[in-house]
């Protein structure tokens, strides 16, 4: 393959990772701001699916080693993240035995 | 490469964005969840430094583990945090202080503009001597081979934390189990979720130790995933965490700090010094280490989550 | 061969992107939190589909497409079952939520 | 201006923002947060001074990186500890009170 259409293909790649990047943020600006926790619990959801497409489309335009292997990691950990926010979002405040009630 | 600096001020203007969210946002829960954004963020930033070793401890830990620690505590400190919000301080103080952060920001920026060109840079050293450890990636050669004493202090310090985190507990729950991080209502996808994700979490965490003596990878980071993997099991209330005082998670918790100790002494009389390894067998030596450090340190990390004691020995 | 494979990739990644956007859209027009974890599962998912679909031709290494597709299976996995627990916790939280 | 300077700048303003939360926020849950932005953007600087050694084939000094891989796990293990404490003296707290 001739060096000029590697060359634009890196950069097309790299303007689409912008892209799903851009996406990405508007969506995080609406979910964050709620109201409701349940929209905030698609916070680690949406960047583990956005966020590991730009990572590889990123990984691909640069060559750069390891991208999928981050990528991997980065949706295991955002799936582990969600459970993790619908468990701190869903349940009372605490009432452990040892703890007397609220402070 | 201007599509890459777009993309890299995209970058920015989120981490910032994200940054800002977390300082700003009146309550915790949305507080933390722009922090573990902000974590998953730093991923792909770490990405484009060029540092992929970082990436996978970033995305494994700053997203995932630190954000799952905050979020157990915010969902159990609910009914303080209103209490607390009247105590918030005055305007001046806080205009005085974002005044003096201001001028932190600015020196560390001028620091940033002013840095020596060419910068000083040890990769050619750590290049340089890269076939004698038989390791093929700079960063688990620097971190097991030059600089092996600073990882067993670093496992040392995770065994610290941990005896720190269990003397919290009242006296008379010591040595029994944590408090249970199931989940309060039966959830079927989370079953699901459960039983399906830790078998895949936990090949690709053995993949991550393993390729990481050539490729992106290491034994923290796949020690992370191991630990996530079996936090979820717990938060899908498919086990319990074990009760602390029991022999066997002690062994593991110190297995691996012991044997790199170890084989640190046995250097003495093998290759004459102090975590020295004998030519020809640093790689086996080292994939070894990495193995006994990788069930050590997922085990601690996982029961840094479980927190101490809450309830007292079943006998 | 390799222009065909090139272009493949190019319309691939872009349907892909046009995914991400209308997810995005979504995101911020739908009226309720239900309506808006649709826009991101059905959308996202199918974009990253066609990102990594349009990256396969591009992977240096057999090992790589295969991880590739393992990324796109892991995500499916993860957000269907994650979704459903979102769309319950919102549920318990109320039907104003 | 180069990708890897404007992170640098990035982590000056990274530090300063997390070190107004810790200094200003009154739950100190909060303060935990802000002081692991502080940490990020400390980690980011080396991550920059890092890229700029760029040499030998690699794409950074993996001096600097391997520092930060150590800093990142033993910032998660100070920030358990801390979550350990603040809850710990919640329920001191809670019981003192009770007892009043």
């Amino acid at each position: 393959m001739p060096a000029e259409v590697i060359a634009a293909m890196a950069e097309f790649l790299l303007a689409v990772a912008g892209f799903v990047l851009a996406t990405v943020a508007l969506g995080l600006v609406r979910v964050l701001r709620g109201p409701a926790d349940a929209d905030r619990m698609m916070a680690p959801q949406l960047l583990g699916t956005g966020g590991i497409a730009a990572l590889l489309l990123l990984g691909a335009a640069t060559g750069m080693p390891g991208a999928i292997d981050v990528a991997l990691t980065l949706t295991l950990l955002a799936a582990f993240a969600s459970v993790a926010f619908v468990k701190g979002a869903s349940e009372p405040a605490d009432s452990d035995p040892n703890e007397g009630g609220g402070g | 490469m201007t599509f890459a600096l777009a993309v890299d001020c995209g970058l920015v203007v989120l981490v910032l964005g994200m940054a800002i969210w977390t300082i700003a946002a009146r309550t915790t829960f949305p507080a933390v969840a722009g922090f573990v954004a902000y974590g998953l963020l730093l991923t792909l930033v770490w990405m484009r430094l060029a540092a992929p070793d970082v990436a996978l401890t970033e995305a494994a830990i700053g997203g995932g583990l630190t954000g799952v620690l905050l979020l157990g505590a915010t969902s159990r400190l609910r009914a303080t945090a209103q209490s607390a919000a009247a105590e918030r301080p005055s305007a001046p103080f806080r205009l005085i202080v974002a005044g003096l952060c201001t001028l932190i920001s600015a020196a560390i920026a001028a620091v940033v503009l002013l840095l020596p060109d060419p910068a000083p840079t040890l990769a050619p050293e750590a290049g340089a001597k890269l076939s004698l450890t038989g390791v093929g990636n700079a960063v688990t050669a620097v971190l097991l081979a030059y600089r092996a004493l600073d990882t067993l202090l670093e496992s040392a310090v995770l065994l610290l934390a941990l005896v720190g985190v269990w003397s919290l507990a009242p006296d008379r729950f010591w040595g029994g189990a944590p408090r249970s991080l199931a989940l309060r209502y039966r959830d079927g996808s989370l079953s699901l979720l459960g039983q399906v994700l830790p078998p895949i979490g936990i090949v690709l965490g053995v993949y991550i130790v393993w390729v990481g003596a050539d490729a992106p990878g290491g034994k923290f980071q796949g020690a992370t995933i191991i630990a996530a993997m079996w936090v979820l099991t717990m938060m899908a209330g498919l086990q319990n965490p074990p009760e602390l005082g029991r022999a066997w998670v002690r062994l593991i918790l110190v297995a691996g700090a012991a044997f790199f100790l170890a084989a640190g002494i046995a250097g003495f009389w093998l290759a004459g010094a102090f975590l020295a390894y004998p030519p020809g067998f640093a790689k086996p030596l080292i994939v070894a280490i990495e193995a006994a450090l990788t069930l050590s340190v997922a085990a601690t990390l996982g029961l840094l989550v479980a927190g101490p004691s809450a309830r007292p020995v079943r006998t | 061969m390799s222009l065909i494979l090139d272009a493949f990739t190019v319309v691939a990644v872009s349907l892909g992107a046009v995914f991400f956007l209308a997810g995005a859209v979504g995101l911020l027009r739908f009226p309720d939190t239900l309506t808006r974890l649709h826009a991101l599962t059905k959308a996202d998912n199918v974009g990253l589909g066609l990102v990594v679909l349009g990256l396969l031709p591009q992977a240096e290494r057999p090992l790589a497409a295969v991880k590739l597709v393992v990324a796109w299976l892991l995500v499916q996995l993860a957000s269907g079952t994650v979704s459903q627990l979102i769309a319950r916790a919102a549920r318990r939280a109320g039907p104003s939520a | 201006m180069s990708g890897t300077t404007l992170f640098g700048l990035c982590a000056a303003v990274l530090v300063g923002l997390g070190l107004y939360g810790v200094i200003v926020h009154p739950q100190v849950l909060r303060r935990v947060v802000a002081f692991n932005l502080l940490g990020a953007g400390a980690f980011l600087l080396f991550g920059v001074v890092a890229r700029r050694g760029a040499e030998a084939g690699m794409g950074g000094d993996p001096v600097p990186q391997a520092l930060v891989i150590t800093g990142i796990v033993v910032a998660f293990s100070a920030t358990a500890l801390a979550v350990g404490l603040l809850l710990r003296l919640r329920a001191v707290r809670a019981a003192e009170d009770a007892d009043r």
